[in-house]
């Protein structure tokens, strides 16, 4: 019977690729018996948001390498210091193959710290699978205000505020400013129309209609035609809320009509100022505003990890990449495992998550004060507003309109 | 406002006529559709970007350069693949498949070649000074891209009128049996029109990153379905047809963009719909089942 | 030809963009007739059997069978009421058994009907009934069409164009063969271009040219029929 | 002489019945009990998914000659229609996964039309639909029913024990129906509907209907599929379940293994979803250069997939 022997085969394959998947599980290590501390995290080589998650990937290794040159990271539930190991999956900016990994991470690779890939789409998958194993998260970027419940202490936002937070700032110096027309184009994802409603809602409490509020689908490459329905308006601020690609195509177009407006504001130069030079040219972000994030924005008071000139040298060094908020923000993470990590009184995740809470609020690093609220959502960084300078030679410096301490 | 998303859209729409040219051509002789059109696309695009910002050449000259080297890749890829599928049995859907398998394959090594971030050209690459039409200023670029997307589809449409090797093309578009039972050499037509559908692909991508914006190596599959669009409403094989759905879809989506513009997106897609589904008896032409 | 008509069609009208293919044709057809539907390339000959068949709808006009206006039915419905036919270029399920191509219809179509294997044995493939349809050589294939017609139980069958690329000695067998069913009182309409093999089948004929009736009548007297001397057999075969 | 004949049949027809029995016991017993030798479900989930949209490709292209890319149209549809469910309906998630598979089947309803459409027509015309349905889902006009940017959380009903069970039973039952048609005259039929529509007709066969009753049933397969993995993620984005790469790597699968069999697209996904596992993860552009290169290679020396390699000596391959 040779279709009995196909079938053979084909269970014979199955446990073979099932196989070639990974090790067979183990129990979970003993606290004692622990010879390293292995962190597991996502990153995605390829595809949408590989821009954005490869240098957050390199932050966190560079500080995993710093670290092991210290003889590894304290841990105070072991009392001695542990060598940092570092198991990371490219899951291509797919969440579907990201929930295979991180699900690999826990189950099979039993990592110790749990830590999600850029962004809110790449981290919502982590959320309900870390709970349902009981793994605390380090969410790095993932802004979604959806993630964080009173039910679920498995999750804590090391970096940004939640993403309808962003826009405080940017109301505040609209309005401020007495601008009354303003014209907003947003790119509908998650991420930028959660602050156009925030933004929208804002003025309205201060009695401003936007002239123009417009959502587009966020893969827009063009903006020329929407560039040209906004400046019929006659709007004296034109505020873009977009991923980097968008932020990018609409500053080529304001730069090809040109058109001029009083204010003019893009989310992403603030993060990734090198990729707009390089993209669009130093005199289309020159005095344009934007949300400037570390390293354009730099604490003066750190009291853990590197500052910001520091990290800039030493990462330049180890990666020969420059900095950027991103890689920042890798870091950032890392350092706050570090201090999870040495506050701890034991490895198991909740006591984890009850030693990110004892430190909440009074840790100030190269990202700004680390503050959590009951949720494990950040309250501590805000985003001001700044007004982009750049020189001929590309190099970019950022002048503040609203308080960054605010 | 109606007036700049109307002239714009006829820019637009005359630059994707050209676009769906090479795809058109391909369909009309050989019944196939080359779904890795958008790649070739794509790739005239990196050819472009890469001339410019590592040897400095001007887009116009990649668009000769585009034209010579993807018609020679045509070549290439002609003989090894389609006569083995021509003689297959059911070569309309295979044909559809191993193009699905290339523009995979082309998609994979774009990746691996120029990486994921997308790339362009800059918009002042034709120079900074815009032209002045019924109170509206457009840009230079938009301006050249349309007259080099008229010309080359001027070009096709004498080729295929007024050549004898034009002549061949439409008799084996018109039917191939005839043609192969005429003696006409219907294999080295195949292969020369094989060949001019990808260079004029290329060749438009040279000139896409001014129109659409910004190309990466995933933007092949949304430019072939495009242009798919574009040949199913113009009609198959004829040049002008082309013209006739870029302009329908340009028009329509610049319209879009200015009064519903969070439905943009779906333009091209409503309109294929619409057109298989509405009018399929005028326009459709061979698609529709007998039962 | 005092039987009540099985099949009708009235002042069908076909048309394609601005070509008349058939330009108001009638016609009837009794249980057991075999009618022979002659006429030039392009006359509109297998457009009418199409019609018939229900692959094309008329633009005017009505096709009418047991008591039924059939004009718009779908042409499994009609298969499964007893009109079959077979196709110029013989059409068989390639990938499948010639015994499956008939099972297939035996299975789907109207009973009572010849089981495949009589089908098979009628027009004799019973030998080669495991191979695939694709196997088999272009005659071959056309009795296939015509098998898995039987095997449908038809009362009404269309031959389109069954004698081209036979031999002599086939013609005959299919001849008789015809005969044979128009005696179970199976109607037929026969296409053909092979005056012969229509003279040896039928007395009645219908001659078509540009989508129009031109004659209708005994096979004799068409060929003393001026009209039908000056554009068909003046010029035709 | 013909009693032992018909006796050898009979016997024949058993023997192939036990055989293409023995595939869903496999499938049954192999991902019932697989967690309990390795742990990550989620990478046994989504092999079960990938292997139950392979099916529903292989139902469709195999058996009706319609290939799908916007296959993943009915999966999203599938997927958003549980989430609805469970948030304005506040269904259980069992009964919420069956919303969704219904839902897809209603989709599958309206766009029956596009089945006028055949070849390339069709293919692209089933992606233009799948993308019009993915933006509509997203749209912020649809705000109040799909949340629409920010896609679904469902985490109040995560379960990803009881979804990975019912991707077993989906998955099984997906299997068996595509053995039931492979074997009944239907899907002979429906095989000859994709060699000869006209012919198929005039042996009467109900084309039209024979085709919607496919085209229904790989909707209702891919909306239950996709119910069920929006359920098991129960946190996502529309992108995330209107992914094209899920039609794409669904085709693929039953491609290579070989359509219009049962073993096929369930070999296909094993092997291609394995590899893509094996190297997928780390240089994911060299798998799909693997599997770019693979379909070319396919078309052109070995159409019927690898499963042709043993059907070629007149093998019988459930």
């Amino acid at each position: 019977m040779k279709s009995t022997a196909i079938l053979g085969m084909a269970a014979v394959l199955l446990s073979a690729s099932l196989a070639g998947c990974g090790s067979s599980p183990s129990t979970a290590p003993s606290a004692k018996s622990i010879k390293d501390i292995t962190i597991g995290t996502l990153y995605a080589k390829s595809g949408a948001f590989a821009t954005s998650s490869m240098p957050e990937y390199s932050g966190l290794t560079f500080w995993a390498s710093q670290i092991n040159k210290t003889g590894g990271v304290y841990v105070k539930a072991l009392h001695k210091k542990v060598p940092v190991k570092i198991v990371a999956y490219n899951d291509q900016s797919s969440a579907t193959t990201a929930t295979t990994l991180y699900s690999q991470l826990i189950t099979v690779n039993h990592v110790n710290i749990l830590v999600a890939d850029f962004g809110s789409v790449l981290t919502s998958v982590a959320v309900p699978i870390a709970q349902e194993k009981k793994m605390l998260l380090f969410d790095q970027t993932g802004t979604g205000a959806s993630f964080f419940t009173p039910s679920n202490p498995y999750i804590v936002l090391t970096s940004l505020p939640t993403s309808g937070l962003w826009p405080t700032s940017l109301a505040q110096y609209l309005i401020h400013k007495g601008y009354s027309r303003i014209a907003i184009v947003y790119a509908t994802n998650d991420f930028d129309q959660s602050q156009d409603q925030t933004l929208v809602s804002k003025l309205k409490a201060a009695h401003i209609t936007p002239v123009y509020n417009n959502g587009v689908p966020t893969s827009t490459s063009s903006y020329s035609v929407l560039l040209n329905n906004m400046s019929h308006t006659n709007p004296q601020a034109v505020i873009e809320l977009g991923y980097p690609n968008n932020d990018i195509a609409f500053l080529q177009a304001l730069k090809a009509s040109g058109d001029h407006f009083n204010m003019v504001f893009t989310i992403f130069p603030g993060q990734l100022p090198q990729l707009f030079v390089s993209s669009v040219g130093p005199s289309s972000i020159n005095n344009t505003y934007t949300y400037p994030a570390p390293p354009l924005l730099t604490f003066s008071h750190v009291n853990y990890g590197l500052n910001t000139a520091q990290f800039d040298l030493a990462f330049k060094k180890a990666t020969g990449q420059s900095t950027n908020f991103l890689s920042i923000a890798g870091y950032n993470t890392g350092l706050i495992i570090q201090k999870t990590l040495s506050t701890a009184n034991s490895l198991n995740q909740l006591s984890l998550r009850h030693a990110v809470s004892r430190f909440s609020g009074s840790l100030s690093t190269l990202d700004g004060t680390f503050k959590i609220d009951s949720k494990g959502a950040q309250i501590g960084e805000t985003l001001p507003v700044g007004k982009i300078t750049t020189n001929s030679k590309g190099r970019v410096s950022v002048q503040f309109v609203t308080s960054p301490n605010s | 406002m109606f007036t700049y998303s109307l002239v714009s859209g006829i820019l637009f729409g005359i630059f994707f006529g050209f676009m769906a040219l090479g795809l058109n051509l391909i369909f009309g002789v050989m019944e196939m559709v080359n779904l890795a059109h958008g790649d070739f696309v794509v790739l005239g695009g990196y050819v472009a970007i890469m001339a410019l910002t590592s040897l400095h050449i001007n887009p116009v000259v990649s668009l000769v350069i585009a034209l010579v080297l993807f018609f020679l890749v045509g070549l290439g890829l002609f003989f090894p693949l389609i006569p083995r599928l021509s003689n297959s049995r059911d070569p309309e859907m295979l044909s559809l498949i191993l193009f699905f398998g290339l523009s995979q394959v082309l998609e994979a090594l774009m990746v691996i070649k120029f990486g994921v971030n997308p790339e362009s050209l800059p918009l002042s690459v034709f120079g900074n000074s815009s032209w002045h039409f019924l109170g509206q200023s457009y840009q230079i670029a938009w301006i050249v891209t349309a007259l080099v997307s008229l010309v080359m589809i001027t070009l096709t449409y004498v080729f295929l009128y007024y050549t004898s090797l034009g002549r061949a093309v439409r008799a084996v578009m018109g039917n191939r049996e005839e043609a192969l039972a005429s003696g006409l050499p219907v294999k080295r037509t195949s292969a020369i029109i094989f060949a001019i559908g990808i260079g004029l692909a290329a060749m438009s991508g040279v000139l896409s990153p001014l129109m659409i914006g910004s190309l990466d190596p995933t933007s092949g599959l949304g430019l072939t379905t495009i242009a798919f669009a574009i040949v199913v409403i113009g009609s198959l094989g004829n040049p002008l047809g082309s013209v006739v759905g870029g302009l329908v879809y340009g028009v329509s989506l610049m319209l879009m963009q200015t009064y519903l513009s969070s439905w943009s997106v779906l333009v091209p897609y409503l309109l294929l719909l619409i057109i298989v589904l509405v009018k399929p008896s005028g326009l459709l032409g061979k698609g529709v089942r007998h039962a | 030809m005092s039987r009540e008509p099985i099949l009708i069609f009235e002042n069908i009208v076909k048309k394609f963009g601005a070509f008349r293919a058939l330009d108001g044709v009638s016609g009837t057809l009794a249980p057991g007739e075999i009618l022979g539907l002659v006429g030039p390339n392009g006359s509109g000959k297998t457009t009418l059997i199409n019609v018939i068949a229900g692959l094309y709808y008329p633009d005017s006009g009505g096709v009418r069978s047991q008591e039924q206006d059939i004009t718009h039915w779908p042409m499994h419905k009609r298969a499964r009421m007893g009109i079959n036919r077979t196709f110029q270029i013989p059409k068989p399920f390639k990938s499948l058994s010639v015994e499956e191509n008939i099972a297939l219809a035996y299975h789907y179509g109207r009973k009572p009907a010849m089981s495949p294997q009589q089908a098979l044995d009628f027009v004799g493939l019973a030998p080669v009934k495991n191979q695939l349809a694709l196997q088999l050589n272009s005659s071959q294939q056309k009795l296939l069409d015509l098998a898995r017609a039987l095997a449908a139980g038809p009362r009404i069958l269309l031959i389109d164009e069954l004698a081209a690329g036979l031999s002599h000695q086939e013609l005959q067998v299919v001849a008789d063969h015809l005969q044979a069913l128009a005696q179970q009182d199976i109607a037929l309409i026969v296409v053909e271009h092979h005056l012969g093999f229509v003279n040896q089948l039928t007395e009645r004929v219908m001659v078509m040219n540009a989508g129009k009736e031109i004659f209708q009548g005994s096979l004799s007297r068409a060929a003393q029929d001026p009209t039908v001397s000056a554009v068909y057999l003046g010029t035709g075969s | 002489m013909l009693n032992t004949q018909l006796v050898e049949a009979g016997k024949r027809q058993r023997g192939r019945l036990l055989i293409n029995g023995v595939i869903p016991f496999l499938v049954l017993v192999g991902f019932s009990l697989s967690p309990f030798v390795y742990a990550n479900q989620a990478i046994l989930f989504q092999m079960m998914a990938f292997m139950a949209l392979a099916q529903g490709v292989n139902l469709l292209y195999g058996f009706t000659g319609y290939l799908p890319f916007g296959y993943v149209g009915f999966f999203g549809i599938g997927a958003y229609g549980m989430a609805i469910s469970i948030q304005l309906l506040h269904f259980p998630g069992l009964l919420a996964v069956v919303m969704g598979g219904l839902l897809s089947a209603i989709i599958a309803i309206i766009f029956l039309p596009l089945l006028r459409l055949s070849g390339a027509y069709f293919a692209i015309s089933s992606l233009a639909a799948a993308e019009v349905l993915s933006n509509v889902v997203s749209n912020s006009a649809m705000i109040h029913i799909t949340n629409g940017p920010y896609g679904e959380q469902l985490t109040q009903s995560y379960h990803p024990v009881t979804s990975y069970v019912a991707m077993v039973i989906v998955l099984v039952l997906t299997t068996v129906t595509v053995i039931f048609i492979r074997n009944m005259p239907f899907g002979r039929a429906l095989m000859a509907i994709r060699e000869d529509p006209v012919s198929a007709a005039m042996a009467g066969i109900a084309v039209v209907r024979s085709r919607s009753i496919v085209w229904l049933l790989s909707a209702l397969i891919a909306g239950l599929t996709g119910a069920i993995f929006g359920w098991h993620l129960s946190v996502f984005y529309p992108n995330t379940v209107f992914d094209l790469n899920i039609s794409i790597l669904a085709i693929v699968f039953t491609l290579f293994g070989g359509y219009g069999t049962v073993t096929g697209p369930v070999l296909g996904s094993i092997v291609l979803y394995g590899l893509y596992n094996a190297i997928g993860i780390s240089d994911p552009q060299y798998f799909q250069l693997i599997y770019g290169l693979l379909i070319v290679a396919l078309v052109l020396f070995l159409p019927g997939g690898i499963i042709s390699l043993i059907q070629r000596r007149g093998n019988y391959v459930p």
